[in-house]
């Protein structure tokens, strides 16, 4: 792929040429399919308390439920169906590793772009903040922030946001700093545009390669990060469990042979994190970022 | 070549890893607790239960919640103020000194007034007026009150050295400097986070134990516990969760002991806000009434709790349905209280009646860190309400966040459950979470819940010496809390469950506490 | 004959086609003879010099043809064979030394390791070697010297470092991709003089590749003209210079810029004036770093660097003024403050006697054009909107007048207006500096600042954009101040030069006079050092400006 | 004469602006956190005996300093911390400073011994990959590598002990082992029962950074052999060993020391999860035990000891990163 050319047909033909690639991003494309249109389908919501009966719980695959429903994939220690919960489970998930990305690369891109065009005390103040957020592995920011707020959706994608803008602010600022010495952004200052054209016309379009990449990494990460929080009990609230939070209900039952509570989810987890990795990877390969991260 | 190199590796290896130690006078147990050394350090559970192997108490109480005497060999009620003690002879501390009646005194001088101590063992003895030695082995205790139950107290009370302890620090017994009792176990060594290592003392004036060296390995994690036991690292396991129960049971070398714990658990309902925090009409909105002081509704809430279904499926069987706040037999049971019904049409009828037939928003509270499956509970509590008609939100927390809510009387459906063993009947449950919040009473009233009639029979049954008296009162107490007034809703008693390999026997106790003493050499 | 090259063919293999790079080849070089291949970007000169000592890179493949090393082909040689053939028999030298030393190991090693690779003889041997090696190529106290690390000498020293390692071997072929192409005239002038000498003195057959024709005059013995893959014409020096033969030599030879043909306007109108302009460039401080500094004995060390010192410079109405100077004299510096985006310390500049400042850049009067092509376009923006943007954001025109006022700029810069809807990077070099120019003569301006703006491109399109700068200074009035580092540009098309030395302007006048009659030292020798297709001999005396 | 020497001063003062700049970020970090743990649930409720009195708690808190404000008490707490002491225990009545140094070379035992399997394994496999990257080896060790990016580590865990501890019985399943005692601290990777404890436990963590290296090196190496200077070093006749281990790896190991550094922090951070699942006796499990009990004095303290550690590793690797490369005058970055 040439430098800087963007178009959507030859992109999609670059990028099968990797199979594995291809085969992980039908999986991605699959995956979003079911998690965006599989509550259509699912035997129940479980999230719904008055659809759920303790009587049904923590039976093995292909058990038969009391209205003669099958559970594919068994029930968890609730009476949830599995294959449902890991629908809707995945859903959440999904919901808040997106969610959280976007807010912190909005949040990155308005202090980047910032620290990046104004330079001088504005760039030192916002870029030692960020540092000072660096400085904490985003795990243990969100681990104290989430023992300090308690459970709850907002508070996870708040805390995944308060761990995750500075890596893009900083990816942003660097990669905003090096187009700004290209020739384009003296010419668009030379022809007197208004700032906000040279920001957001000219500064940013060129700054988004490491952006998207950069964004599909953090989303895997996201969801991995929100999985362990709720493996460590202070993650989304209990009876609405993302996935993570279902292999942790099932975690303690891998060890009495009541394998599916942790292993499905688990891996379907993995497969949905695998998949979102992949095609980052293959992305970044395609788009050619140099990130430092 | 390679191949040839890889296979004797693979002998080699194997030969190392699989060699196994072999169970003889030593012991190890996994548990989840971190002990304090300190035996006057921070009152809780798991720290009053670390103490017994160093240190005796005067009078403690066995397996079965029963008072026994030990460092005390007899004592009489001289009045209602007053106690005198004759304590045991020729008992020796770990360094060979005396045990006299000094160091009584001294241990319970020093209880009140170790700095900074955020969970003191002051309850014990704050009743205690006057504490004099007549002799070397005799003493005379005078509380400030008529207190039956001060011989329960003492057992709280564990009896260090004198002449060790004065002058030290808390950091002091963590070293083993100064850990030094009269116990059946002196002080090995302590990495805290790590293990508790313990070792026999030759001269126990009682039983000796059955183990030469005993190690706490510390595992919180429940399930890291059990792979331990299965993987043989360890010989018994404090904390099995019942889920775990069958596939230690099934497999063979290992066995379960279990019995009914004195733990009781129910669910406070808010009985005094007129505007109840989590109480919302259907469409999340606050409400201007508070449905749950309504006494049909409390009662539709009680009918509508399948307890078989929580004793069976969540707890896997190792639970007893409760109807009132003790278990079952326990001494001050009721059996006037008729036993818990499961009728959710009923519930129906009863909220409609009390003109709820579309039901409300209700939030059950629960800590998810504290009793044996407290969150799952919580849980399936909140889907057999939501069947009649409530709109159901479950919140669970770490207990460090959920009593402190819970005493500020934040909720208005919440879960505890209370041990009953230390005082060996419904008193304490009763006087500390039901009575109204008054000077010595009501401190875990976070229901609100108050009624002059119940109140004055708790303040009699707190006054009486005679047992019987005594326990009619509690009894008469407990009928109008649950059979009269659904003030509270009785959900379980739970038990203790402990895994261990077929090579040890295991007696729990009642109060749920671990006790290394009560591991014997399985025949 | 040490070298013969027999129907090479060298291609890439890329995703969507073949590139012959290298097709069908047959050259020859003898013992001792300096050969010199020019040609321009893409015609294959240095696939043919890596074809040689075989460093293609993938996708790049020799597919035909023998190469013949002292009789012996090498293109069938095993990579362990070829590699003792490496560095002792043929040695190679590339274009910028920066980049061909290992920026984080010594001189000592990288030298050392060359011969120890070769040779079996002591460390100390090969470093006496080596210190002997850099002396040869004029470094001075090498010694020393040779414990540096390549960031810590300026890029003549390196390229001499370079050629002591391709030297130090005594190989009996070196090849030298455009060795001197990053580097300032005076240097360039050094190295070629050097590695000629050296060459001559060890009998050593030298290919120099270059796209630079006027380099090799006074270099080599024979030149190859290079087009599109193969050798169009082989011959002696005086004969391909003076008496080209094929076409596409003579339009070579053509395009390159002789001569003056401007005078000097008589005109004293001036539209710009600089006073006691001062532009420092500062290092970051931190509170530490000046607690330093001021107890610091040799405060030198910790010395701003000054771009610009204290300079002064009227710009008349309607000329062309060349800034001619090497590189960080400072006079890209000084065009980015006149034209108003990069900050002044001090001094003023008036623009028709009303003083610009740099926070409250208003007017499009004074534009600029830049060195680079391929950055100063806007990647993601269609060649329409990169033209229009400025005149409909100034509300010059309407969005529905857009259209026909792109197609007018650019018919005047020469490109067909049906391509304004495509992206930059479906240009090529010259025609994205032909649609720089338009973009920013479509506000209207009346100062045009060029900075290099030829300076990435061939000689031939150089000249197209050339004439299109002289047809729009006379056409549309229009004032440009032409910078660039390459005299012969300057001398041919602007009416007046100024000559900036070290953020000073040492000489300024008419272009005619101070190119044939230079006044100040410096001046001179840029003039000596300046390789010309019409002499033939070097002469490069003058080290007075050099480093060192 | 005292005579400065250019490279030293400017290390010097590199070295005063950074420790300027982290006693700052320290001081901040302080306050922040200081307010943040300030924030949970009063310790009191959750340590103080159910059957305590009003009068009896009333004298717990005031015990404690819990009556005073959060400044006053963040003043205390930072005239104490200049002499060194972070506050008491609530639950261990002891310095948390001292609690927590207890544990952490128990940790970095562990975050150490991670970083090593990564970097002996992860930088050959990612320089095979990267020489030859088309080839299925290198194929697999990248897929292999986005693999083990993207395990959960509580899984991983749990399934490292049901299959090495409880069905093989190849490794303990948990604890920390026998110890030998240094200068006053316990470590175990002296002994050979240690070791073993410290196997899988390590490896656990060792995925994640592991992953990292292998694609980082992977891609140092893709980024480093089109450059000049590789071919330079070709066209000397270099043979292959030297160009790879001498220009190649020694070039690209300058972002690698970088990251590596930057992982530690995360390691420590992550070794939360890993400590709990395997009972390893680390810092770790006590600011997980700590959070639950409220013992406010630890948390603070964990976390301005992980922040100091932090600061000191990045110092480090700055330091390490002038010394790996010329180039670098660390005043000028």
């Amino acid at each position: 792929m040439k430098k800087n050319e963007f178009n959507i047909v030859d992109f999609v033909k670059i990028y099968s040429e990797d199979k594995l690639a291809l085969f992980f991003l039908i999986n991605l494309i699959f995956i979003l399919i079911l998690v965006i249109f599989g509550p259509l389908f699912t035997l129940q919501n479980p999230y719904d308390l008055s659809q759920l009966n303790i009587l049904d719980s923590l039976l093995p695959p292909l058990s038969q439920s009391y209205e003669n429903n099958y559970f594919f994939l068994g029930t968890d220690d609730q009476g949830r169906d599995l294959l449902s919960a890991i629908i809707y489970g995945l859903r959440i998930s999904l919901y808040v590793g997106i969610l959280s990305v976007v807010i912190s690369l909005i949040i990155g891109i308005i202090l980047g772009v910032v620290s990046a065009y104004f330079g001088g005390i504005v760039d030192s103040f916002i870029m030692r903040v960020a540092d000072m957020v660096l400085a904490m592995p985003s795990f243990l920011i969100a681990l104290v922030l989430l023992s300090i707020l308690g459970r709850g959706l907002e508070n996870v994608v708040f805390a995944l946001v308060m761990s995750q803008w500075a890596t893009f602010a900083r990816v942003i600022r660097s990669s905003a700093l090096s187009e700004k010495e290209k020739d384009y952004f003296y010419s668009a200052k030379c022809l007197c545009l208004p700032q906000y054209r040279i920001v957001f016309g000219h500064l940013l379009p060129n700054c988004l390669p490491p952006i998207i990449v950069l964004s599909t990494i953090n989303l895997a990460f996201a969801i991995t990060l929100e999985a362990s929080l709720s493996f460590l009990g202070v993650g989304l609230p209990i009876t609405e469990p993302s996935i993570g939070l279902i292999i942790s209900n099932g975690y303690e039952y891998i060890i009495v042979g009541k394998y599916w509570m942790s292993l499905y989810p688990g891996l379907f987890l993995l497969i949905t994190v695998i998949s979102i990795n992949i095609f980052s990877d293959r992305l970044r390969i395609l788009l050619n970022p140099r990130l430092n991260i | 070549m390679i191949k040839k190199f890889l296979k004797t590796f693979f002998v080699f290896a194997s030969i190392i890893f699989l060699s196994k130690s072999v169970l003889s006078d030593n012991l190890t147990v996994a548990t989840p607790h971190d002990p304090s050394v300190d035996p006057h350090w921070l009152y809780l559970g798991p720290n009053a239960a670390y103490s017994r192997y160093i240190f005796e108490r005067l009078i403690d109480r066995d397996e079965n919640a029963n008072i026994v005497a030990r460092l005390a060999e007899s004592w009489e009620n001289v009045d209602d103020l007053t106690w005198k003690f004759n304590l045991r002879k020729g008992v020796k501390f770990h360094d060979g000194s005396d045990f006299t009646a000094d160091d009584v005194i001294f241990s319970i001088d020093r209880i009140p007034n170790i700095p900074n101590n955020p969970a003191s063992y002051e309850s014990n003895v704050n009743m205690i007026d006057s504490v004099e030695a007549t002799d070397s082995h005799t003493l005379v205790v005078k509380t400030k009150n008529p207190y039956p139950l001060l011989l329960r107290r003492l057992s709280g009370v564990a009896i260090v050295s004198k002449s060790n302890v004065d002058g030290s620090t808390t950091e002091d017994f963590a070293s083993g400097k100064v850990a030094i009792g009269t116990g059946p176990y002196k002080f090995k060594s302590y990495t805290p986070g790590d293990n508790y290592q313990i070792t026999i003392n030759d001269n126990y004036w009682g039983t000796k134990p059955d183990f030469h060296d005993v190690t706490f390995k510390i595992m919180p994690d429940g399930a890291s516990r059990v792979a331990a036991l299965l993987a043989g690292d360890v010989d018994i396991l404090e904390g099995l969760s019942p889920s775990s129960v069958p596939a230690v049971e099934s497999k063979e070398g290992f066995k379960v002991a279990k019995r009914a714990s004195a733990r009781t658990l129910w669910l406070y309902v808010d009985t005094q806000n007129d505007n109840s925090p989590f109480v919302t009409d259907n469409d999340g909105n606050a409400m201007s009434v508070n449905p749950l002081k309504d006494k049909r509704v409390r009662k539709a809430l009680s009918l509508a709790i399948d307890r078989n279904a929580i004793v069976s499926k969540v707890m896997d069987g190792l639970a007893e349905e409760a109807n009132q706040v003790v278990p079952k037999g326990f001494f001050s049971y009721s059996e006037n209280i008729p036993e818990n019904e499961f009728n959710v049409n009923k519930a129906k009828e009863l909220m409609a009646e009390a003109g709820y037939a579309d039901g409300f928003g209700l939030t059950v509270h629960a800590p998810n860190d504290r009793y044996v499956n407290d969150d799952k509970i919580a849980q399936a509590i909140a889907q057999m309400l939501s069947k009649i008609g409530l709109k159901m939100q479950v919140e669970t927390m770490p207990k460090a966040v959920y009593f402190g809510r819970l005493n500020k009387q934040e909720f208005s459906l919440s879960m505890i459950g209370w041990d009953n063993a230390f005082t060996g009947s419904s008193l304490m449950s009763l006087s500390a979470a039901f009575h109204t919040k008054e000077e010595g009473y009501g401190s875990w009233n976070a229901g609100g819940y108050s009624n002059s009639e119940f109140d004055d029979a708790v303040e009699r049954a707190s006054a009486a010496f005679d047992m019987e008296v005594y326990e009619n009162y509690l009894k008469r107490a407990m009928e109008i809390l649950i059979a009269e007034d659904q003030g509270a809703i009785p959900l379980h008693s739970q038990f203790v469950t402990v895994g261990t390999t077929d090579k040890v026997d295991y007696t729990p106790r009642a109060d749920e506490a671990f006790e290394v003493m009560l591991v014997k050499k399985a025949n | 004959m040490i070298l013969e090259i027999k129907n090479l063919k060298t291609h890439f293999f890329t995703r969507e086609n073949i590139v012959k790079a290298v097709d069908d080849i047959n050259f020859n070089i003898s013992s001792g003879e300096i050969h010199g291949i020019a040609g321009e970007s893409g015609s294959g000169k240095s696939v043919m010099g890596l074809s040689i000592i075989n460093l293609l890179q993938e996708p790049g493949k020799i597919v035909e043809g023998k190469i013949y090393f002292n009789g012996k082909d090498i293109t069938k040689l095993n990579e362990k064979k070829m590699k003792s053939i490496r560095g002792k028999k043929i040695s190679m030298i590339f274009q910028d030394a920066t980049m061909s030393l290992n920026p984080i190991l010594s001189i000592e090693t990288q030298m050392i390791e060359a011969v120890l690779a070769h040779n079996k003889i002591s460390y100390k041997e090969a470093k006496n070697l080596a210190v002997q090696s850099l002396i040869e190529v004029g470094i001075k106290d090498a010694e020393i010297k040779i414990k540096n690390y390549p960031h810590e000498f300026s890029g003549g020293m390196r390229q001499r470092v370079a050629i002591a390692i391709a030297l130090i071997n005594k190989p009996d072929l070196i090849i030298a991709d455009e060795p001197t192409t990053a580097l300032d005239v005076t240097t360039q002038a050094q190295i070629l003089y050097l590695t000629q000498k050296l060459c001559k003195e060890n009998n050593t057959a030298l290919i120099w590749i270059t796209h630079d024709l006027s380099v090799l005059s006074g270099l080599v013995d024979k030149i190859s003209i290079m087009y599109n893959g193969k050798i169009v014409e082989t011959g002696g020096v005086d004969n391909i210079l003076d008496n080209p033969q094929h076409s596409y030599t003579k339009k070579l030879i053509n395009s390159i810029p002789k001569g003056n043909i401007n005078e000097e306007r008589k005109i004293d109108d001036n539209v710009i004036n600089i006073q006691n302009l001062t532009k420092i460039y500062e290092k970051r401080n931190t509170f530490a770093s000046n607690l330093f500094t001021f107890f610091q004995a040799n405060k030198h060390d910790l010395k701003p660097d000054k771009a610009i010192k204290n300079l002064s410079l009227n710009i008349k109405r309607g000329e062309i003024l060349g800034v001619v100077g090497e590189s960080g004299c400072g006079k890209s510096t000084l065009g980015k403050i006149i034209s108003g985006i990069l900050e002044k310390n001090s001094g003023n500049i008036f623009y028709n006697q009303k003083e610009i400042s740099y926070a409250k850049k208003t007017s499009l009067d004074i534009q600029m054009v830049f060195q680079d092509p391929y950055s100063s376009l806007n990647p993601r923006k269609k060649i329409i909107d990169i033209i229009s943007e400025a005149p409909i954001v100034h509300k010059i025109i309407n969005k529905q007048q857009s259209k026909e006022y792109v197609s007018k700029f650019m018919n005047d810069c020469g490109i067909s207006p049906d391509l304004m809807f495509r992206y930059p990077h479906q240009f090529s070099g010259g025609q994205r500096q032909r649609i720089a120019i338009a973009r920013s003569l479509a506000v209207n301006p009346s100062v045009l600042i060029c900075d290099e703006i030829v300076s990435a491109l061939d000689v031939s399109i150089q000249a197209q954009i050339l004439n299109l700068i002289l047809k729009l200074n006379k056409t549309k009035n229009l004032t440009i101040v032409f910078i660039s580092h390459d005299l012969s540009v300057v001398n041919y098309i602007s009416n007046r030069v100024a000559v900036m030395y070290f953020g000073e302007i040492v000489e300024l006048g008419n272009s005619k006079k101070v190119f044939s009659q230079p006044s100040h030292s410096y001046t001179k020798a840029l003039l000596a050092n300046l390789p010309n297709i019409k002499e033939r001999n070097i002469n490069y005396k003058s080290t007075l400006y050099t480093e060192g | 004469m005292l005579f400065i020497n250019y490279k030293n001063l400017s290390m010097l003062i590199f070295l005063t602006n950074r420790i300027i700049q982290s006693f700052i970020v320290l001081l901040i970090m302080s306050l922040l956190v200081f307010a943040a743990v300030y924030a949970i649930g009063n310790p009191i409720d959750v340590l103080i005996n159910p059957e305590a009195s009003e009068e009896e708690k009333i004298k717990t808190i005031k015990n404690l300093g819990l009556d005073k404000s959060l400044f006053e008490q963040y003043y205390i707490f930072l005239q104490n911390a200049f002499k060194g002491e972070l506050g008491y225990s609530f639950v261990h009545n002891r310095p948390a400073i001292s609690l927590i140094l207890e544990r952490l070379p128990a940790t970095l035992e562990l975050t150490i011994s991670a970083l090593l399997i990564a970097i002996i394994i992860g930088i050959p496999l990612g320089t095979i990959a990267g020489l030859n990257p088309d080839n299925f080896i290198s194929k697999s060790i990248l897929a292999m590598s986005i693999f083990f990016f993207s395990l959960p580590t509580f899984w991983v865990g749990l399934i490292l002990i049901m299959i090495f501890a409880v069905s093989y019985n190849f490794f303990p399943s948990t604890g920390r082992g026998d110890t030998v005692e240094i200068f006053g601290f316990y470590f175990s990777f002296l002994t050979f029962d240690g070791l073993k404890h410290l196997a899988l436990p390590s490896i656990n963590l060792a995925l994640y950074p592991l992953a990292l290296v292998i694609r980082l090196t992977f891609a140092g190496i893709q980024e480093t052999l089109p450059l000049d200077f590789i071919k330079f070093a070709r066209a000397k006749g270099l043979s292959r060993f030297r160009i790879i281990y001498y220009h190649l790896l020694k070039y690209i190991l300058i972002p690698i020391v970088t990251v590596i550094g930057l992982q530690f922090s995360v390691l420590i951070a992550f070794a939360v999860i890993t400590e709990s699942i395997f009972a390893w006796p680390g810092m770790g499990r006590l600011i997980i035990e700590s959070i639950t009990l409220l013992d406010r004095p630890v948390i603070v303290a964990y976390l301005l000891v992980t922040v100091f550690i932090f600061m000191l590793v990045n110092l480090i690797v700055d330091i390490l990163y002038s010394l790996l490369d010329p180039r670098i005058r660390i005043s000028d970055k």
